[in-house]
Parts: structure tokens; C-alpha cells; sequence
């Protein structure tokens, strides 16, 4: 079932609705076992410096550009300006023309700046991009965030590394109801049943890295988090029971031995 | 200046031969060159001054999630 | 990873970690698939009298007892009495040795009587047979139901049918802490999260029939459901993240490009 | 009287014939004669008299969940 | 309109639906003031063997026998057998012929035995107690507790002491949907709004100790509680507004300036 | 203690937390005395061209304006231009300074306009207005209003008469972490539990008028919500105990009787 | 045309006539003539011509809440 | 033996006398020798032989919850 049902945005087709991360692995190898189990065909990845002195091999090393396709994001900029300037230098490198827009408004919770986050989102659009912002779970922004060309809506299920789940599945829904382009949740996950739950609201996809990448064993929440997403799936396609206070017995009433 | 980072570098030299010794990939990166983006193709061509401004960006681990 | 970890009771080893139910599906066929879907080892039936002007076929001929262990149930039974005799007589077909106990005590929501259970659990106990009780989530019963012999105690994450998922999870964790048999979630679950969740709490198995059955594709929902007890348990053994209001970024703050 | 119904059997016929004639596997059921379970190695040689009260019981789909 | 909707069993009648008790107090003191704070007319007691060696004074100082009825548990209890027997002595004292029927099944979660509790209750109903009865949010033994005679069923919301509140709200709209005598949620209640939770559901009282008397300012949060308990039980006879995932304005839309 | 613990903005001070509106009400009689019994003393009113040909009348004879605070809201407006506007108008009838700003971005779901709502923020600052902005739990636009200079800033708890409650205490939390203004829950309350939360949240105070309004009985839900404020505040203040999985018992074990 | 409605206003008329006429307390209003407010002061001076937009504005029940 | 500890008591002490030794309000108990509950109005005629054990019983704070 998995094969038919993919993933789509900008022309791009996904059998996995996972995305993960790079960040905070204990080392690129435990990563790279991870990024196998986890089944995901996208990975997210920053822009930085070469680090001249660096002893420390390159990432790249580490992600098959055959097998995935590579998500750079402007984690780190406080200002559409820095996220613009971020996101084309991003594409220069030549590896990807899509870009995980990143516009933080508070280094403390790290919520996104709604207001530059669509600026960058309008320039970066004209520009060619393909933009996936990452917003919270506000309606009226996502709706913007689609009418300004954003390819698909990243909202928060919860704060950056929090771990604390879908926190308000009601607006998720609520997004999801008006959305013409994919939805997928990105942040707060922080064990499968919180990936589980939001693609049974529907969502199309989920992108994660600290519920991962710091588990206690990243390689199999790796793998616990691929089942998970495709459980949701299955069960948001599924079509689930009517929930009731109580329901009445399966077992056939007639028969019952005397 | 090479990321904020004094280097010396001999005067008239490629961003080609700079990134030869650097050890670096020209496939995996990407140059600035005070502030202009300088395109693959240029990088035989286009040589560096003392009191240039070089940025060499990369891919890294990371995101805010 | 699923290979070495399996769920154990009585002697028994089990790949998978989610039974099963045959109530209330379309048709034989359906549940025959289903049953496929869900990698399920273990089927809990209904024992009753032959229909003897029955046009129907038999349940069995959709059972292939090589690949199912068959858990006759003792559902429709309101006394301790009833309930021997009925396992009693589901022994005696011969197809199986085990027995989930059920005995209600409110025709309404099927609440368990616990009384009633912990007495019939204590004779068939004695009877040699392998007893699973479906009980509610009191740590206290739980306890006792185990020191009767029960080969693993099934409580309730919700009314039977009623699709709530696992109510009282603090419950449930109390369980477990003391517990020394497996802990099978039994009823509740209306869709994968449900499942994923029990799972995450550390119990050792969830058995459900309503959420598949009446979903409005069971095949799809039992295959959702197979992911996501798998989903739960990798993510149990894993170790999650904490939970944190908010966290802070993984993106290397060094290198930041001016 | 079988499974609550009133039924015609030849008096002095066998578990197992009934069964045959019910068609029904004899593997599959248990079978309790006056609120005595029979063996199935008894179905030969265990015969029926009217006024008998016969249950025969088999596995089908059900469940409380 | 709390005048008229008051809280009766056996006989009796009270005007406050918070009952309190007078354990886990800083002093004798507080426990007066939080007591009158809090607007109750019952106050549950231990039952011990009097202090030979004494130098505080005496609980019974503290509590005006006028103004609250007194209510002996029988609290540390561990079979029927020590629960009645602390239940007559309690009766010798002579200041009351009710008891808070404890009877606890396991030491460590203070879960309640409900074996033994209803033996117990069975007992002392014939010896002509008032039995109100601490039990789980077991809808079937609530219904046995009250078939045996019991003047109220008491169950809890949460471990005693926990500070979870309603942990199974579903559990106590099931028990109200089928109690003749009056529901006092007992044990769970944390903070103001589970207890206006509680009241909200339908239940007919709440008794709870810890949440106030370890509470930082216990005669505050006895306050804070009078006036939940008050706003519970008014929210639940006014009739509150259905649950939508969205609404639409109450302001006219006519006469919108142009 | 409610004497000297008020609500305070903009150089005003309220005994009440309590902020009630006047739509949706069966009629302007059982308006006025849902007031009273609320025991508010601020009330948001629309602004709206005088009905010519009216029979019915006015408002303000159900509102004594010695006793309650207006607050003209700009419902319906969904610019910023339309709501400068407004509030501009509504100054100019000369009952009140003051404008609950609401910019609506969705007609559907009446989520604000977050961008809008900033601007006409900055805007009626400057004109001298007493602005209590309407917006949604966005910790990082919470902070840009509060920054615009706005009074307090009134995010919603649900949508607007969802009668959902909080949805989403996390953000609420983290809102109330940063704000050097008061909080004031706008919008999503049902029942009284609802308002409590919002208060036990250290929330300043909590508007809302379907939920009193909608109510079966608004007179008797208003009196509930007033006491929800209360408590709700007062548990705040008295410091809740701390949630455990259980704990053990209030009573000595010393002394018991053998 | 007063609130969107055409009206027969005597020429010259003033404010304070209109209120009075349509039985309006002119304390629990706000004017706009031709999209300009007008201070209550100036109800009493300020008179109307055909074509003019008046707009009388007042509180009434409602709210998105 | 009162309430577990050894005491001295006068033998043929009434109750009446002991409670008041310990000056314990007789009201405010009840009172249990050798297991059996002695009412109030035996408290003044029933006395105390050595071995006797007695149990002095009353309302304390506490409770579970």
C-alpha cells in the first residue's frame, strides 16, 4: 500500500513521509545506521562554514546524495535576510534547489518569526525555490504561508526538542482542513505514538531529529519512528472506529450454553 | 580573511588552488567572495587580493529541531 | 530486532507481540486477511454450540491452526461457574489449552467482575490450564491474579469496543512496575496510536478485535496495527527523550555565516 | 434433544453417528451428554436415548472486545 | 442556589459537597483555619490508640463537634477484618456512627483491597454503620458497594496523594450513569480544578486532604477548593455549551460600518 | 484576599479577573443578570451603526456604566485599517478608551490575523488607546504586541466558541514566562474547569462570553464562572502540591491498633 | 443617507435635530459625516445636505467571543 | 498493659480512676480490656487486675488520602 501512497510537493514524489535530521547524533555513523532505519528519503542539513582547522571528516560522508535527498535549512537565522542570504548560498553548493526555511523569533523556545518567515518565504519563492517553512500551528499563517507559493506547511507539533508530542491536534486539524499543499509536522516528536497520532490526524507527512538523534538508542527509535509514520498512515486510511463511552460485546449472543 | 579567519594566502591565487590547499571539495561547496557568490565555473579564473573577504560554505550537521 | 525480542508466557514464545480477534468482522474472508495483515500468532475465539441448520462454514476452515495459536475466550459468561464450564468445554474440543478468561460483571459497558474472575481464575488454574484474565486496570486485582497463577493478566485500556485507547495510563504503569507476568493490554484500542502508546508504557502485548473489525477497511487497520505494536516496543526500548517545555537548538551555533 | 433443539435419532445411534449424520467434524467439537463431557474416544461407543440432553460445542467467531 | 442543592445521604444533609480530613498539616492551627476556609461540614478522622506520653494536645480541640460532623476512616487497614473492628471502636467513642471504610490492598499506591472492602461493607451495613466506602473507579464493584448498603460510593480519582486528579473521567461518568446513592470522588484531587472536574461530571462531593493540607498555603487552597467544588457543581446544573472544534462570532454582522 | 490581589493595566485596577461580553444572550434581561452574577466589572461591547428602525433597546440600559467597565471590541473587522476605524468610532461615543482589538484572519474559525492585528496595535498605541490585542498562543507575537506597547495581551485558549478550554497550557506557559504585561485567556472557555486551569496557569484573568452566554442557564454558569476565577486564582497563589505517580499515606502508622 | 439608508432630512437641518428626531441619545453616540467624525460639540452647528453620508455609530451586543 | 506499654496501675482501679491518672477525657474515648469493649457506663464499676489488657482508643489527624 505503502508503494501508491507517496508523498508529493513541487513535482517530488516520496515513498517515506518521514524527514529526519543530522543534528546531535553521538557521530555521523550511529546517524547514518539511523537515517537506514528510519526508511527516510529526505534529510534536513545545515549551512555552515568549512571548518578549516577541522580534523573531523565531512558530513557527506556520511548521506548517500543516490539514495537521499538533501533538505538544507537556515536553522540559526533570526531575520528573513539571514534566512534569504542562507537559503541561496545553500543552493550554490549545488546539491539541492529546496530549503527548510528556518526564521527563529525566540532563541529561548526557539518559536519561528511568523511575520519574517513569510517575507523569506515570498522572496525565496520568486526565486525559485522550493520553500518549506517551518511555522507553528496558526491557521491564518499556514494559509499564508500556501498562498505565498510555500510548497508545503511545517507546522510545530510542539517546541523544538521538547519531546512533547502533537500538544494541539485541534489546530493541526484545523490547517489541515483548508490546506491545498502537504502538511507536515515538524518538531515536538518525542516517541512514535507522537508520529503516529499525527498522521492519523491526516497529516502528510513528519519531520523529526531530536526524538531520534538522542534517544537512548538512536538507531532503534530510528526504526520504531519508520513503523510509526506508517502505522498513522494505514490507520488515518483505514478509517477508524467511532470512539464511545462503551460499546456492546462482538460475541454472538445466541448459542450461549446452558 | 577565509571565514573570518586570517590565512595566508599567496597573492594572485585561484579560489581553485586555495581549495586544493585546503583539502577541500569544490562539489560541496559553496563561495562567497566579499559578499558576490562566485559560480563553479569561475573558480579557475577568479584569483584573491590580500584584504579579500572569503566565505566557503558547506553542509553540516544540524537544524533547529 | 523483533527476532530476539518476544513476548513469553507459559512456556510459549511469540514473535508477535498483538492478538487478535475474529468477532464482528464483514465476512471470513476479511478477517482471514486481516488476520494476515496484522501478523498476529494468537486468535481469540468464541465457544458456543454448533448451529446445526447452519448454511454458514465453519470459523475454523479461516483459521490455519499451523500458523495461529487458538485462545478460545469465555465471553457471554456472567458467573465464575459459567466460565469453568465453558473453558472446560473449549479444552475439550482439543485445539488448545489456554484460555482468555472473561467474565462480566455489567452486560452494558462488559466490565469485568473481578470477584468472579479471580475465582475462576484460581480453578483453572489448578485445572492445568494456561489462564489469561481480562480484568480492569486495578494494580490490586492485577496482583492478585497473578499470585492465582494467571500466565499473564489483560487489563482494560478502555471499555471493550469503546475505542478510547489506554484512559489511565498512570494505572497501567502501576501494573507494570509490580508485575511479574506479561501485561496484555486487552480492549479499548480504536487505532494505532492506542497500540503504540501501550506499548510505550512497557506492556508486553495488546490484543484487540473492534478496532480492526469495524474499520472500514480492517486489512488496512490490522496492518496499521501491526507497525504500530512493533512501532511501541522498539520505541520502549529505545528510551525517549524527556519531555521539556522547550529545548534548545542542534544546530551548531559556530559558523554562523556573517 | 441437541444444542437445545428438538432433534429425531435413532435411538441406540452413536455420538459419532450423529455427528456424521449432522455432518459435522468430529475433531472440531466437544461433545456433553446429560452435562457429562464425552471423550472423543467415547463418541464409538456412546449411544443415545431419547430424552437425552446433548450438547455439542465448537469454536466460532466472538469475543466481549 | 447552593441553599437549596445539598448533599444527602442516609439521612442526612449538608450544604458543602467538599468533605476534608486533618492529616499532613503543619499544626492543629492551620488545619482550624483551612477548615473553615474551606466551607465543609464533614471532616474525616483516624482512629488510634490515645498518646500515653503525650504532650500535644488533643485533635478534638480542634474541631467544633457543632459545626462539623465527624467522619472516622479506618485509614492503615489492610483486611476487612481490622477495618470493622476500628470501625466499632470508632463508634464507642460516640461522636459518630459513620465511617470512611478504608480497607487498602497495597501498601506502596494505598489501591484499595475491594474484596475485603465489601465484606467489610456488607458487615458494618448490618451492624447499622453509615458506610461510605473508598474504592477505585471500578463501575461494576461500585454498583456491589452499593447493593450492600453503602450510604455513598467513594472513588478515586487518582493514587492518594498523587496530585493527578480525574485520571479517568470516562470511568466516573459510568459509574454515575448507573449510582442510586450519591458518588464522592475520594483521593486524586491536586489542585482547584479537579475537583471542579469532579463536580462537573456529576459527581455529588469530593473528599480530599493532601492537595490542601500539603498544599504551600493550605488555608488559601482550602478556599480556593470551596469555591471549586461550588463552581463544579453550578457549571454541571447550568448545562455548559456543546464541544465544537470551531464556532462562529456572536456579533451581528449586519450593521458593520462601512 | 481577592481585596488586595487585582488585575491591573494601564493604571486601572479590578477586584474581578473576570472579563464577560453581551452577545449571544438569550435576552438583554438575562444578560444583566448574568453580569451580576459573574461578578465582573469589565464587559466588551460591539460597535455598530444605531439600528433606525429599531424596536428593540438599547444596550446600554442593561449596562450601569458606574458599576462596569466597557470595553468596545472591533468583531468583524479584518483589517488593520477596519479596526483602527473602529476603535477610533468607538472612542468617539465617549463611554471608554479602551478596544479589545480583534483583527479576524479566518471567517470560518475567526483565528486572528496576526500581521494585521500588529499593525493596528502600533497604530492605536500611538493614538493613546488602551489596546488589549486578541491573538493566538504564539509566544513570539505575544512578545511583539506586548513590545507595540499593548495593555495586556488576550491570547486564545480554543477557538472562539469552541467551549474547548486550553488547548494548549504549554504555550500558555511559555507566554506567561516572558510577559511583563498581564495574560488574559480570550476565547475557547466551555465550563468553569476551563476558566480554573487558565487561572491555576498564573493566567491574570480570562474573557469569555459564549460559554456563559450559550449555557443552558447563563445566569447559574456566569455565578460558576465567577467562583472558577476565584479558585483558580487562589490555587495559583496557594501552590499546588507537586503531581506524583502515588504517594503514601497521611496517616501514623505509629499507634495502630492491634 | 444615514447607516446606508436614504432619509428624508429637511435641508439644513442640524445634528442634534436628526438625533432628536430619530429619538437617538446623542451621549451614546459617535457621528461621521461624510468620513469625518464630528465632536459631539459641533452636533448642534453642523447641518446636512442631501447627498451627505452620515454614519451614527453606537455600542450594541456582540463580540467574536 | 495499656495501649502496648506497661503501666503501673493500683490494682483494682476502675477505668474511670485510670483515665483520669492520665487525665484523658473519658468522652472523648473508647475503651477495649482483653479484647472486649467496655461501654461508658461500666467505666467507673469496671476494675483493673495485673495482665489486664487494656486498649485506650480516639480521633487522630490522618487518614489515607
Amino acid at each position: 500500500m505503502e508503494k501508491s501512497d507517496t508523498l508529493r510537493f513541487a513535482g517530488r514524489e516520496f515513498r517515506s513521509r518521514l524527514i529526519v535530521g543530522t543534528g546531535k547524533y553521538p557521530d555521523h555513523r550511529s546517524m547514518q545506521r539511523a537515517h537506514e532505519a528510519s526508511g527516510a528519503e529526505i534529510v534536513t542539513v545545515a549551512v555552515r562554514r568549512v571548518n578549516l582547522d577541522r580534523t573531523q571528516e565531512s558530513l557527506l560522508d556520511y548521506i548517500d546524495a543516490k539514495k537521499y535527498t538533501l533538505l538544507p535549512n537556515t536553522a540559526g537565522c533570526y531575520t528573513a535576510e539571514e534566512a534569504i542570504k542562507t537559503a541561496i548560498l545553500a543552493r550554490e553548493v549545488g546539491l539541492s534547489d529546496m530549503v527548510k526555511l528556518e526564521v527563529i523569533g525566540d532563541q529561548r523556545t526557539l518559536f519561528p518569526d511568523n511575520e519574517e518567515l513569510l517575507k523569506a518565504t515570498k522572496v525565496l519563492v520568486k526565486e525559485g525555490f522550493v520553500v518549506l517553512p517551518y511555522t507553528n500551528d496558526d491557521p491564518v499563517m499556514a494559509k499564508k504561508l500556501e498562498d505565498a507559493g510555500a510548497a508545503a506547511v511545517m507546522p510545530l507539533g510542539a517546541p523544538i526538542g521538547s519531546g512533547l508530542g502533537i500538544r494541539n491536534p485541534y489546530n493541526i486539524k484545523i490547517i489541515l482542513e483548508a490546506a491545498r499543499v502537504p502538511v507536515i509536522v515538524d518538531a515536538g516528536v518525542g516517541t512514535a505514538s507522537d508520529a503516529t497520532i499525527a498522521m492519523e490526524l491526516g497529516c502528510d507527512g513528519v519531520l523529526m531529529n531530536t526524538g531520534i538523534a538522542c534517544a537512548k538508542d538512536p538507531v532503534a527509535m530510528a526504526e520504531a519512528m519508520r513503523h510509526a509514520v506508517i502505522a498513522g498512515r494505514l490507520a488515518y486510511l483505514a478509517g477508524r472506529i467511532a470512539k464511545k463511552l462503551y460499546a456492546t460485546a462482538s460475541s454472538p449472543l445466541e448459542g450461549m450454553i446452558e | 580573511m577565509v571565514n573570518g579567519k586570517k590565512l595566508e594566502v599567496p597573492d594572485g591565487a585561484t579560489i581553485t588552488a586555495l581549495l586544493e590547499e585546503l583539502n577541500i571539495n569544490p562539489l560541496r561547496v559553496a563561495v562567497q567572495l566579499n559578499l558576490e557568490i562566485i559560480k563553479r565555473e569561475r573558480y579557475d579564473t577568479t584569483t584573491l587580493r590580500t584584504g579579500d573577504k572569503l566565505e566557503i560554505i558547506t553542509f553540516m550537521a544540524g537544524g533547529s529541531e
